[in-house]
């Protein structure tokens, strides 16, 4: 297996830079997941990887050697599609065993190889089908077979489930998360969902308009993200980004509310500076409906527009300085709109952000 | 009226409205089947004799040299050099056209757009204004009265819409599946071969056909460069029934009916890949 | 020399023809080219490939091979000659010709003076041979000729009603016409269309400007005076032109005549809707093969009809067989001509309806019809015979012919329509042909 | 460490170029060349049977004396004619065909091959074909009106100057509407339900929902076919050159029949050549036209580029 290194990888379209100088250290049998809105380049750097994409500037080696130059087949890696690509004119034996056949490998090797995948997987009913016969997920598993009956240094996935339904995903998500703890392969994930990043992930990386913005464990990206996007794009519902001033000790918004300034964070900002204000829905509870109380915790009277009851928890919507802001009520019980409610402000769980930069003014 | 009664009537008149329009369209090929059947005297009947009275392969017969009055028009040559023609032309031409829609399909370069509309605009030069020029050139490099000469015009002449027929049914191909092939180990050559090539045949089937029949079918560009049974075509066969004062409908009529038949039993054969042809490869690219 | 004296000359050589000849036939000595292939460029259709099954016997004789290039309708082999002078691949020995193609071809073809024996070509009829020198140069070797002559439906002129009623409306007795005035009569006197016509005429191309010519020559006038200035735009053109015109308006010929050519006239005249038709030779046999021809054994024949002048219209020409200049071996060729138009070949042709070239020829086929008891083509080879010799005359020998027939056609066709006047029209073809005669040389 | 650039065949951005060098080579020895050389002849005296005269440079004046005959623009404006009339027939006719075989469930497929017959016809077939049938003497179509008693006199379809034209423009349409025809019929089967329910709740009546939802959704495929069909326009050149020859007096003359006539009758290759240029000109505006439209077109369809 390989450690794949990106060095300063640029892609340009003529004289349009999409990708900027990406860096980035993958190691054996690493899971990392690149995942942005789409159009961050997320993609391009894949197939970049993958040799499908020429490298622009800068050096891209999987194990020892820098392959920029190296066709596809020469890479030793194997890629599974959003649209899957299975070969519709061949069998789902066939389409398993075409890389074999390619590599002139012979005929019980491949039978072998085959039946190992196919019973990893659960495919060995449906090797005789073509891709036309198969469900969505069955298509799905069916390329993922494709890709690990050659044993590659490296799995590369291109947004692999964004084709499923909503069930079908966390399912399948699963199953390749279980599925990368049986072969232990170095895996380069695309994805624009950040659920599937953050479950499936070894290592984030999150990326913006060709930039990485941030790399970590999904851990210290969900809990410490460095900047506003991060903060925004990881984590379901979004982290609530409310602009506000630093007076005094004092977090203030411009309707003149007020929250004290998180402990933490005390000595990392300055009287008079523009900042924004970022607490998950999570850490605005109504008081006595969160999940455990919050050691550093300040409480904010606010009027609620509107509930989604969710089951086991409701969103509730109100607004703070006429911005919309999102809280969560563990708990079931009746809000109705217009209700006014006091609501536990988890402060050690929340950010500040440099307005200016939006950077985050503390990164551990 | 109630709303019944009006659907009935509506489902007669567009099947009375379809039998005029089929009739139309049946009727003028139908004569001239029927009259490669009936001797002479009768095509010229007033008032005409719709079904002949004693139908005889008589005038086919004769065509291809048997019975007493036989008419020395080679047609089996004719046939041969047709057939020749227009299988090498479309072979190659589906090559070329293969190679230029792959091009067109799967890469961006510059000038794309210029270069497509190019190509399609040298196919709309009209025939007779590129005869004689052709012709001087032919016959300086020795390719008049050569089934070559005419396999190159005919090439040519179907490369363009081949192109466009050809690079709609590659981009019915996900760039996925290339790519596929080429992380399992391709190259882009077997890429091509193994997994594109396959899955565009129906279209490269349908993209041959056009090319098949407008060699097959072609006149104004055969009659000039060719001369003899070397490399004469049967639609410049067919003014052979042609002589100074005379036309030999009858005659002319059985040999229209040999150059339709290939054309009709390809037609029916492929007919859905025909239809698709046009539709995906001209719609849809 | 003029035309009158022409037709004297030939009507003597003819007769001195006929005696000479007769046994010396087959005595030529064709000579030998071993492994030699001639290249030869040939007329096909119906009418002309049984000659070309001979050909395998003079190969025999001289242990040449034949190489038969192309075999087109002469409209086509033009247009493959032109092409031919244009990209200099004259790499053939022997052309088929026309009297009315031959004059475009310029000098690519030899003077068959002195390449031909003399003995032979004095065993041509004259006119043939006269109609065959463009320029004082023997440029083609005649294999056959052609002339049109009155063709009619008997059994109409035979009727007694139609010939009280003609009598009665024309105030003269309906027999065969004599004169072009008549056939218009008694074509607007048979016409009922749309089921039975008149008459009828070819109505476009050379075919309707060679109508003309020769209406007009019979009507006393000419295309050209002696210095080539077009002169068709006379009284005499008008009055040609009013021939057709009158006809056409009066529906006594078919409504499309003026997309017509010779087949459709012929098929016409065949399918026995049509009373008199000017017609070729060579049609004779099909119009009475009761297998093609619904007038099988009514056919009545008569010499082509006077015009106002007093003259027969006799537009002539032959088919014939040129000699190229790039050929690489003129023996071989002038040995595979004279071949093809001997008096065995000119028999062969004959015996189909074709005019020989041949003076000796006329007689034997007629012998042969005679012996063979086809009383129809005795009488065919009689009238043409005496057309051939006393009214047969060509367009003018010059380059442009074909050109200034393509000025003059349109405008018939015009003036029949009614678009312009006869005289308009006229007018314009004559500028018209004047610039073309201009362009090339001659004025 | 660095590896060894490819050899430039194998570089990415040579590849296409590579792959269409076949076609534009082919098409630069069979069009461009010939088209070169018939740029020369047309400013120079070019006859036919005098080969030296290919060498006599007389500048602008072919083109001079085209534009200055009245006949010339005559075939000009009717081979424009022609074919706007032509092109539009068929399209009406191809649309009409496509509705009706679109409605009929029960022998579609048969309905579908017969429409297709014309297509293969060779064009000078189609020209005998239609001489013998609107020949006014012989011709069926004549006799058929005869014997129906709908005229009692011979119709003369290739003489009269709007029954020729409409002669020639007929064949035209019967070898060429297929094409629209299936296109169109594509069109159809390609055509999304929901509109046309949405329009029909809306109260749109069955004029209504063809004229604001099924036409402006076939209007692409409209103009792929007037696309297809003008790249081959010319071909129509072998019909008329059988029916009419471009007759009765220049009635159905189309810069085709001219041309070849000019050019081989007459010999006069410089000045024909002269006139193929201005033909070309045509040719070239008209596929232009629909190919921009086509572009077009097909973007809105959701096509690549």
């Amino acid at each position: 297996m390989a450690e794949i290194k990106l060095n300063n990888v640029i892609k340009r379209y003529g004289k349009t830079e999409v990708v900027h100088g990406i860096n980035l250290d993958i190691a054996h049998n690493e899971f990392v997941v690149l995942v942005g809105p789409s159009g961050c380049g997320k993609s391009t750097t894949l197939r970049m990887i993958a040799g499908l994409e020429d490298i622009s500037d800068g050096t891209v080696s999987i194990g020892p050697g820098v392959v920029n130059d190296l066709p596809p087949r020469k890479r030793n890696i194997s890629m599974v599609f959003q649209n899957y690509a299975l070969y519709p004119h061949m069998s789902v034996r066939e389409n398993l065993g075409f890389g074999l056949k390619i590599a002139k490998q012979d005929e019980a090797t491949i039978t072998a190889r085959v039946d190992e995948a196919a019973d990893i997987l659960g495919l060995d009913e449906l090797l005789e089908r073509t891709p036309a016969e198969l469900s969505g997920g069955q298509r799905q598993r069916v390329a993922m077979g494709r890709a690990i009956v050659r044993h590659p240094e490296a799995f590369l996935f291109d947004e692999p489930l964004s084709n499923l339904d909503a069930k079908l995903r966390v399912q399948m998500r699963t199953e390749i998360k279980k599925l990368h703890q049986k072969v232990k392969t170095t895996v380069v994930y695309v994805t624009h969902d950040q659920v599937e990043a953050m479950t499936l992930a070894d290592r984030i990386v999150v990326m913006k308009d060709g930039h990485i913005e941030q790399v970590g464990t999904p851990m210290k990206v969900f809990n410490h993200p460095v900047n506003t996007f991060v903060a925004s794009f990881i984590g379901s519902p979004p982290m609530n980004l409310l602009p506000a001033t630093i007076t005094g000790a004092d977090v203030v918004f411009a309707d003149g509310k007020s929250l004290p300034v998180p402990t933490r964070l005390a000595d990392r900002v300055r009287d008079g500076q523009e900042v924004i204000f970022g607490l998950r829905p999570d850490d605005l509870t109504p008081v006595g409906h969160g999940i455990a109380e919050s050691g550093d915790s300040a409480r904010l009277t606010l009027d609620v527009t509107l509930s989604e009851l969710l089951g086991t928890e409701t969103i509730l919507y109100t607004s703070i300085a006429g911005q919309e802001a999102q809280g969560k009520m563990f708990g079931a019980r009746e809000v109705a709109p217009g209700e006014t409610l006091e609501f536990d402000v988890a402060m050690d769980r929340a950010h500040l952000f440099d307005a200016a930069t939006g950077k985050s003014v503390r990164v551990d | 009226m109630n709303g019944k009664l009006r659907k009935q009537i509506g489902a007669i008149a567009t099947w009375v409205l379809t039998f005029i329009l089929m009739v139309i369209i049946c009727v003028p090929g139908l004569w001239v089947v029927l009259t490669a059947f009936r001797p002479n005297g009768e095509v010229l009947a007033k008032p005409p004799v719709w079904i002949p009275d004693n139908p005889s392969l008589n005038n086919f017969a004769k065509i291809f040299g048997f019975g007493a009055d036989q008419v020395a028009i080679p047609v089996p040559a004719y046939f041969a050099n047709s057939l020749i023609i227009a299988l090498t032309s479309t072979a190659i031409a589906l090559l070329i056209g293969m190679s230029g829609g792959y091009a067109f399909a799967r890469y961006r370069f510059r000038f794309k757009n210029g270069l497509f509309l190019g190509l399609m605009l040298s196919r709309t030069v009209p025939g007779i204004a590129l005869s004689l020029p052709i012709f001087m050139i032919w016959s300086r490099i020795g390719l008049i009265d050569a089934k070559l000469g005419l396999i190159i015009v005919y090439v040519a002449l179907n490369v363009p819409f081949t192109i466009w027929l050809i690079d709609g049914f590659f981009r019915q191909i996900p760039k996925e599946m290339s790519e596929a092939a080429q992380v399992d180990g391709c190259t882009r050559w077997q890429a091509f071969w193994k997994i594109e090539f396959p899955l565009a045949k129906s279209g490269i089937a349908s993209a041959g056909i056009f090319a098949f029949l407008t060699s097959w079918n072609e006149y104004a560009l055969a009659s000039n460069l060719t001369r003899s049974t070397d490399s004469k075509t049967l639609p410049v066969g067919l003014m052979d029934f042609t002589a100074q004062f005379t036309i030999d409908w009858a005659g002319m009529s059985a040999m229209a009916v040999i150059i339709i038949i290939p054309a009709l039993i390809l037609t029916f054969l492929v007919q859905k890949h025909l239809i698709a042809g046009l539709t995906f490869g001209g719609v849809k690219g | 020399m003029t035309k009158m004296t022409f037709r004297k000359l030939l009507a003597a050589t003819a007769l001195t023809g006929i005696t000479a000849t007769a046994v010396v036939a087959e005595e030529v000595d064709y000579g030998k080219f071993d492994g030699y292939t001639l290249r030869v460029k040939l007329i096909g259709g119906a009418q002309y490939e049984p000659l070309y099954a001979r050909i395998a016997e003079w190969e025999a004789m001289t242990g040449a091979t034949v190489d038969v290039l192309s075999r087109k309708n002469h409209f086509e082999l033009d247009r493959e000659i032109k092409q031919d002078i244009a990209a200099g691949t004259l790499d053939w020995c022997v052309g088929s010709n026309h009297t009315s193609f031959a004059p475009q071809y310029g000098s690519i073809y030899i003077d068959l003076n002195g390449v031909i024996a003399d003995a032979t070509l004095a065993e041509f009829q004259s006119l043939a041979l006269e109609n065959s020198t463009v320029d004082g140069r023997l440029v083609q070797l005649p294999r056959h000729s052609d002339i049109s002559n009155l063709y009619y439906i008997k059994s109409l002129f035979e009727d007694a009603d139609n010939q009280a009623k003609f009598e009665a409306e024309y105030g003269y007795a309906l027999t065969p016409p004599e004169t072009w005035d008549q056939v218009k009569d008694q074509a607007m006197f048979f016409a009922d269309a749309p089921t039975f016509y008149g008459t009828q005429f070819v109505g476009k191309d050379e075919a309707i400007t060679g109508r003309f010519y020769e209406l007009l020559i019979a009507n006393g006038g000419a295309l050209f005076d002696d210095d080539w200035n077009p002169t068709f735009n006379s009284a005499a053109g008008v009055e040609a032109v009013n021939f057709f015109k009158d006809l056409y308006e009066a529906q006594a010929v078919p409504a499309g005549s003026l997309n017509y050519l010779w087949d459709d006239t012929g098929l016409g005249f065949a399918s026995g809707t049509v009373a008199l038709n000017l017609d070729w030779a060579g049609w004779a046999s099909f119009f009475n093969d009761p297998e093609n021809s619904k007038i099988a054994g009514d056919i009545g024949l008569v010499r082509a009809p006077k015009g106002s002048a007093g003259i027969r219209t006799g537009w002539s020409g032959s088919h014939s067989f040129s000699i190229t200049e790039t050929c690489d071996n003129q023996a071989a060729a002038a040995s595979f001509v004279t071949f093809l138009t001997s008096h065995e070949s000119q028999m062969v042709e004959a015996t189909a309806g074709l005019l020989p070239t041949r003076a000796a020829v006329w007689d034997d086929a007629k012998a042969q019809f005679t012996a063979d008891g086809n009383n129809f083509l005795v009488e065919v080879f009689e009238t043409y015979a005496v057309s051939m010799s006393e009214d047969a005359f060509t367009p003018p020998l010059i380059t442009p012919w074909i050109e200034v027939s393509n000025e003059i056609w349109p405008q018939l066709q015009a003036a029949i329509l009614g678009e312009k006047t006869p005289q308009e029209a006229l007018d314009e073809a004559a500028d018209a042909a004047r610039i073309v005669m201009e362009d090339a040389g001659y004025l | 460490m660095a590896t060894k650039r490819p050899p430039f065949w194998q570089r990415e951005q040579y590849t296409p170029f590579l792959l269409l060098l076949p076609a534009i080579l082919t098409l630069l020895f069979v069009v461009l060349l010939p088209l070169l050389f018939s740029l020369y002849t047309s400013f120079t005296g070019y006859r036919l049977i005098r080969p030296e005269s290919l060498w006599q440079w007389i500048g602008f004046r072919n083109y001079q004396r085209i534009f200055a005959d009245g006949d010339f623009w005559t075939a000009f404006g009717r081979t424009i004619i022609f074919l706007t009339i032509a092109l539009n027939l068929e399209f009406l006719f191809g649309l009409g065909i496509a509705l009706l075989i679109n409605k009929i469930t029960w022998g579609q497929r048969t309905l579908r091959t017969i429409m297709m017959f014309p297509m293969m016809f060779s064009p000078i077939l189609v020209g005998y074909q239609f001489k013998f049938v609107f020949n006014d003497n012989i011709g069926i179509l004549n006799n058929a009106l005869q014997s129906l008693g709908l005229s009692d006199g011979a119709i003369p379809w290739l003489v009269d100057k709007y029954l020729a034209n409409f002669s020639i423009i007929f064949a035209e349409v019967w070898m060429s509407t297929s094409v629209f025809a299936i296109l169109l019929l594509a069109g159809l089967f390609a055509m999304p339900r929901d509109p046309l329910e949405a329009a029909k709740v809306d109260g749109c009546n069955p004029w209504q929902v063809f004229r604001h939802i099924t036409l402006p959704f076939l209007m692409p495929f409209v103009f792929i076919a007037m696309t297809i069909r003008s790249l081959d326009v010319a071909r129509a050149y072998d019909i008329v050159d059988v029916m009419t020859g471009g007759g009765p007096a220049g009635r159905t003359e189309l810069l085709w029949t001219l041309i070849a006539r000019t050019g081989y009758d007459n010999a006069r290759m410089g000045q024909a050549n002269a006139m193929a240029y201005v033909s070309i000109l045509l040719s070239i505006a008209f596929t232009y036209y629909f190919f921009t439209k086509l572009l077009a077109a097909r973007k809105y369809m959701g096509g690549a580029e």
